[in-house]
């Protein structure tokens, strides 16, 4: 596709992390320098012909042309034959698209207003946050249990619509090193742009070594594992750590011992008995100014453990 | 486009300015109650569609739904609308024949039929309702014993469709009554009934998507 | 248009006796519904598709006796027609994604 | 053409002064009034939307927080898509200047059913008071689109909100219903079908459209809205439901509403390229066609808005497949128009630069349209600002061009008076670069990624949409001067005389502003309509 490289530095599309993104840009350069013809054609006729033809005298005589059914074929045809051949291409790519390949690295995801949680096979879970090896089959299987959102990275060119209620499906194999931008793609609320994560593709090698760092997160001080589960929740999305500043929910910055102002009830010690109602049963106490309904439970989704290292965790946010 | 005009004799109605002739008027009313149907058609179809989609993908919980119907009472009410279609149909006939006494009389059964449809639709509300047979999220499984935890989309469809097409009985009925006290009034007359010609058809609309709801909720299932 | 049923505006007039013939048909046909529901379980897979023929026959009459649809103009046909013909491309096109997706589950 | 009747210069009566007070208004049953009634609450919707707009690419101007919180910005989103979608785009022009040009086009006295129309007018008002009273509760955020799951959980009065867009889609049903059996049974004498306008042609396809895709708008409307309150479960799947069903049944609707929006405006460049070009028409019957063509076509296109939905691959290998048919009738007018000014007589009058501007934008548009119907390409695109720019380049490029040049156009026939012709062109500058300095970045944008409904976004994008607010205020300027030019030409402009362009089809053989009844003498029809010999 040597001739299309003309066009390549119009098109701005991000790095092409996968074979099947170069395959796609293909298809769009093809397509773009099509365009970019019939928009000469249409527009530059137009021009020519509105300087060309540009009223002279009041009472310019004009052809009395009805029809020309030999050029009317003509543009009913050719535009026909170049819409069915690019049809024709991205149903051959499509298919590529959405054939899953067999023995994949299979990660399981799952969104959630408003973050991306990744579970490894292992049972190494992180959040916002996933890497994968380079130049292998890797297909995601993906859940949401509240909205739709949809899982889009653009440098691979894939997305696809996070449905609940059912599995759905993606598969890339990354030939480009590096890290890449994960989004949502389908509005999910308040936080949908800040629904994003981070792919990391590393060697083989690294991969099973980071695998590896990661599962021996069970070993690490209580406190610490509450930090890593802080992360892996994606709690940071909407809680603030490291200063008083508000997100979407209170700031989680000193909050332990002290009190708290509740809607429609006198105030709370912020105590490990409240934190805990807080994460299990979060519309139990709404504090002050703050809307009712937007924080969801995690209740099932958390052993006592758990439970116990994020409440370490917060104790020591000074 | 019809354009002759024919000269009637006697009491000529008289037609809007922007139409040519009463016969005019009359054709293009027509055609707007037409085009009023094709909608009526498709939203309940859309309905229709969704019943049928869910129903092929949950066809054990849309028959234990059905076996909550009492197919007696949907029975009934077939034979109701179908009787009241006949006398609709019968009060345009007596008015192209100009008798007017007779055609008021049809329009009266046919509210009156109406009215018994409505009321043997709201025995079997109260008592689905008595049963706690509601839709949706309101749908108590434990109280029902229902096998399925999501028979109350079931009920979702069965109130939605019926309801909806209750709405439509409940309107027949509201334009029926305006058409009676018109006809006792005398505006109708072999000339001029335009007016009974497309409720006549609205109402025939809401026989015909019960002769469907009937089979759909109560025998298939 | 029939000779003589014709009033003064040139309109069509149903006969009497036709509205009573359909609405006997209209009951026949309910009756027969019902005992074709009575005998489900020998028709078995057939009971559905018998009982929406029904329905159908029946609808059929209501069109063209009740609403005049016999005797209306093609253009009120086409337009009372396209109602249904839409209809059907919604159910085919949606239907098209559901057997394909949920039915013949395939994705994963 | 049409042996018109010369109108009797003797009385100065017109519909505007037939008679007077709001209540006159209020109760008005001819076409010409409602179509002012329509076109003053259309432009006060247009304004608020407008609004939102400046506010969202405010907001957008830089990373991060700007001037409101993403909640804010979501709702102003929210609003921003339905009052422009439901109170402006689709009302639009079928609304104003088919109500108004309709029955002078075909020499009728009025539309075939004036009360009715008259009812679609208060429908409109009572679902727009219906959709800004959600402003003084919980405003809503759920998109224009009412995606489900998203709108059964929000805990805002999505209920209402979906309510009022019922109601304003009863009030598109009548006025299509109504233009209907305008066309089949109001033309006048002579008036066959391929000696209408291809103005009427393209109100008349919309009319289809609206009659046979509102409805299905409607039952989905009211299913979201029972799923709502009770909780039915056919899109939520917590019952088993499906979400993707509502994306078919919504879609069955809203694409072909992109139709709604877009085919009366191909109507009125029709009009304005051969009155400017002193031209016939090149091809009638193609784009008469054309246009009932691409009615008809898209109705079973609808899945190329849910090729990443989760739909199945054959489903979307079939839409995909039908989404390239519609791509050729509209080809087909954008040559026949190009061909329409070959050998003709062009002069550059306001109406025709906003013409030339459509087919600049349209081209646009067009292309990008079928990069996206092809599903690998949209599979990048979709969801991003790649389709934000190509849907403002059709909406906003297409239709409001074509809305602002009809409205110059017939604003001498609408009101008897000329407009100030220097400051309508200045608004075409403004409004034309102003539309493509904000939404060709746009391209750009979603080329790189950048998903649409985007409170904040990554650095990278920063001066992409800087440049694009940039744009946002020349528009905003280019609409400022038009409106000026609109209360100026109505407060100051000079007497109209009855045909100012020299254009042939019917409405300009009646006086301007035209009498209350259209044409003080039914025409009758011998010829085309733009037989420029």
């Amino acid at each position: 596709m040597m001739w299309f490289n003309f066009a390549q530095a119009q098109s701005f599309m991000p790095t092409e992390g996968t074979k099947i993104a170069t395959q796609v840009d293909n298809l769009y350069e093809f397509l773009l320098v099509v365009s970019l013809i019939s928009c000469v054609i249409l527009i530059g006729g137009m021009v020519f012909f509105v300087w060309k033809y540009r009223r002279k005298t009041n009472n310019d005589k004009t052809a009395y042309i009805t029809h020309n059914t030999f050029l009317e074929f003509l543009w009913s045809f050719i535009p026909l034959v170049i819409f069915l051949g690019v049809f024709a291409w991205g149903w051959l790519l499509y298919h590529d698209m959405r054939t899953m390949p067999k023995d994949a690295l299979e990660v399981n995801v799952f969104a959630k207003q408003w973050a991306w949680e990744f579970e490894y096979k292992s049972g190494v879970k992180t959040g916002n946050f996933f890497v994968v090896p380079v130049n292998k089959d890797v297909k995601l299987i993906m859940a949401s249990n509240d909205v739709i959102h949809s899982f889009y990275i653009p440098s691979f060119r894939i997305k696809q619509d996070v449905v609940p209620g059912r599995y759905s499906a993606l598969w890339f194999n990354a030939n480009k090193l590096g890290e890449f931008h994960v989004f949502c793609a389908e509005y999910c609320g308040t936080q949908h742009s800040g629904m994003l994560a981070t792919l990391k593709v590393v060697p083989q090698a690294e991969y099973e070594a980071w695998l590896e760092e990661e599962s021996k997160v069970g070993t690490l001080p209580l406190a610490k594992r509450g930090e890593k589960l802080f992360a892996v929740k994606a709690c940071a999305s909407c809680h603030s750590v490291a200063d008083a500043s508000t997100k979407v929910g209170p700031s989680l910055w000193k909050k332990y011992g002290t009190k708290e102002h509740i809607e429609g009830m006198s105030d709370v010690d912020v105590d490990e008995n409240y934190v805990r109602e807080s994460i299990l049963s979060p519309n139990a106490k709404i504090v002050k100014g703050f809307p009712k309904g937007v924080m969801p439970t995690f209740q099932g989704q958390l052993n006592e453990t758990e439970l116990n290292a994020l409440i370490e965790y917060i104790k020591t946010l000074k | 486009m019809s354009t002759d005009s024919h000269s009637a004799k006697g009491h000529e109605h008289h037609f809007a300015h922007h139409f040519r002739s009463a016969e005019h008027e009359y054709q293009t009313s027509k055609e707007g109650i037409w085009l009023f149907m094709a909608t009526e058609i498709l939203m309940f179809g859309g309905l229709f569609v969704g019943y049928s989609i869910f129903h092929n993908i949950y066809p054990e919980m849309f028959a234990e739904g059905a076996k909550y119907l009492d197919w007696k009472m949907g029975f009934l009410n077939t034979l109701v609308l179908i009787f009241s279609s006949l006398t609709m149909a019968l009060g345009i006939f007596f008015l192209q024949k100009n008798q007017p006494k007779r055609a008021a009389v049809s329009l009266a059964v046919t509210i009156l039929c109406g009215a018994i449809f409505m009321v043997v639709k709201y025995f079997e509300y109260t008592h689905k309702f008595h049963l706690g047979i509601l839709p949706g999220r309101f749908l108590d499984v434990t109280k029902v014993g229902a096998h399925h935890a999501n028979l109350g989309m079931y009920f979702g469809f069965y109130y939605c469709m019926t309801g909806l097409h209750g709405i439509h009985v409940l309107l027949g009925m509201g334009l029926i009554s305006w058409l009676l006290f018109r006809t006792l009034r005398g505006d109708f007359n072999s000339n001029y009934y335009t007016a009974v010609e497309g409720v006549g058809i609205f109402w025939h609309i809401v026989d015909l998507i019960w002769i469907f709801l009937f089979p759909l909720l109560y025998l298939v299932g | 248009m029939a000779g003589n049923h014709v009033d003064s505006q040139g309109h069509h007039i149903t006969p009497f006796v036709v509205y009573l013939k359909v609405a006997a048909a209209l009951f026949a046909l309910t009756f027969l519904t019902v005992i074709a529901h009575h005998f489900s379980q020998q028709l078995g897979a057939f009971a559905a598709p018998v009982a929406f023929l029904i329905a159908t026959i029946k609808a059929i009459l209501v069109m063209l006796w009740f609403m005049h649809l016999k005797y209306e103009s093609v253009v009120n046909r086409v337009i009372f027609g396209a109602g249904f013909f839409f209809l059907a491309i919604l159910l085919a096109f949606s239907g098209l994604d559901i057997w394909t997706r949920v039915v013949v589950f395939s994705t994963l | 053409m049409a042996t018109a009747a010369a109108h009797g210069h003797g009385s100065d009566k017109n519909y505007l002064n037939e008679s007077s007070g709001l209540w006159s208004w209020l109760t008005t049953l001819d076409h010409k009034r409602i179509g002012i009634m329509y076109f003053v609450t259309v432009l006060t919707f247009f304004l608020i939307g407008g609004v939102m707009a400046i506010l969202i690419r405010l907001e957008l101007m830089s990373p991060g927080q700007t001037i409101m919180t993403a909640d804010t910005y979501n709702q102003v989103m929210t609003y921003h898509g339905t009052i422009m979608v439901f109170m402006v785009i689709i009302p639009g022009i079928p609304a104003i200047l088919g109500n108004f040009f309709l029955p002078l086009h075909i020499g009728a006295k009025d539309v075939a059913f004036p009360k009715l129309n008259l009812l679609s007018w208060y429908f409109l008002m009572a679902g727009a008071l219906l959709a800004f009273s959600t402003l003084l509760t919980h405003k809503v955020d759920t998109g224009w689109t009412f995606y489900t799951p998203y709108s059964i959980k929000t805990g805002t009065s999505a209920t209402t909100m979906v309510l009022a867009a019922f109601i304003m889609g009863m009030s598109s049903i009548l006025t299509g219903l109504n233009f209907i059996a305008t066309v089949h049974k109001l033309r006048a004498p002579g008036m066959t079908m391929y000696r209408i306008p291809l103005f009427v042609w393209a109100i008349y396809s919309t009319a289809i459209l609206q009659v046979l895709a509102t409805p299905v708008l409607a039952i989905t409307l009211l299913l979201l809205s029972v799923e709502r309150v009770f909780g039915v479960g056919i899109f939520d799947p917590a019952l088993g439901g499906d979400p993707v069903l509502f994306q078919h049944f919504f879609w069955f609707y809203s694409h072909p509403a992109v139709y709604i929006m877009i085919l009366p405006a191909m109507g009125i460049v029709s009009e304005l390229i051969t009155t400017f070009s002193r031209k016939v028409i090149f091809g009638y019957t193609a784009i008469a066609y054309s246009s009932l063509g691409i009615a008809g076509v898209s109705f079973f296109v609808w899945g190329h808005h849910m090729f990443v939905s989760g739909q199945s691959e054959t489903a979307g290998i079939v839409f995909s497949f039908i989404t390239m048919l519609v791509g050729v009738p509209t080809a087909i007018k954008m040559f026949n128009w190009i061909a329409t000014m070959y050998k003709g007589s062009i002069q550059m009058q306001s109406p025709m630069l906003f013409a030339l501007g459509f087919l600049f934008l349209f081209a646009i548009g067009g292309v990008t349209g079928i990069m996206l119907a092809v599903i690998p390409l949209d599979v990048h695109f979709h969801d991003t600002y790649f389709v934000v720019a190509h849907f403002h380049y059709v909406m906003v490029g297409g239709t409001l061009m074509a809305i602002m040049g009809g409205f110059y156009y017939w604003f001498p026939k609408m009101f008897g008076k000329m407009y100030n012709e220097i400051t309508a062109r200045l608004s075409f500058v403004f409004i034309f670069i102003g539309f493509n300095v904000t939404f060709f970045p746009q391209f750009i944008l979603g080329s790189m990624g950048m998903p649409r409904r985007y409170f904040d976004y990554i650095p990278a994008y920063h001066s992409l949409n800087a440049i694009s607010t940039v744009g946002s205020w020349l528009i905003t300027v280019g609409f400022l001067i038009a409106l000026y030019t609109i209360i100026n030409g109505l407060t100051k402009g000079e007497k109209a005389p009855m045909n100012p362009w020299g254009a042939k089809t019917l409405e300009w053989t009646t006086s301007s502003p035209p009498p209350h009844f259209n044409f003080d003498v039914e025409p009758v029809i011998t010829g085309g309509p733009y037989e420029y010999r």
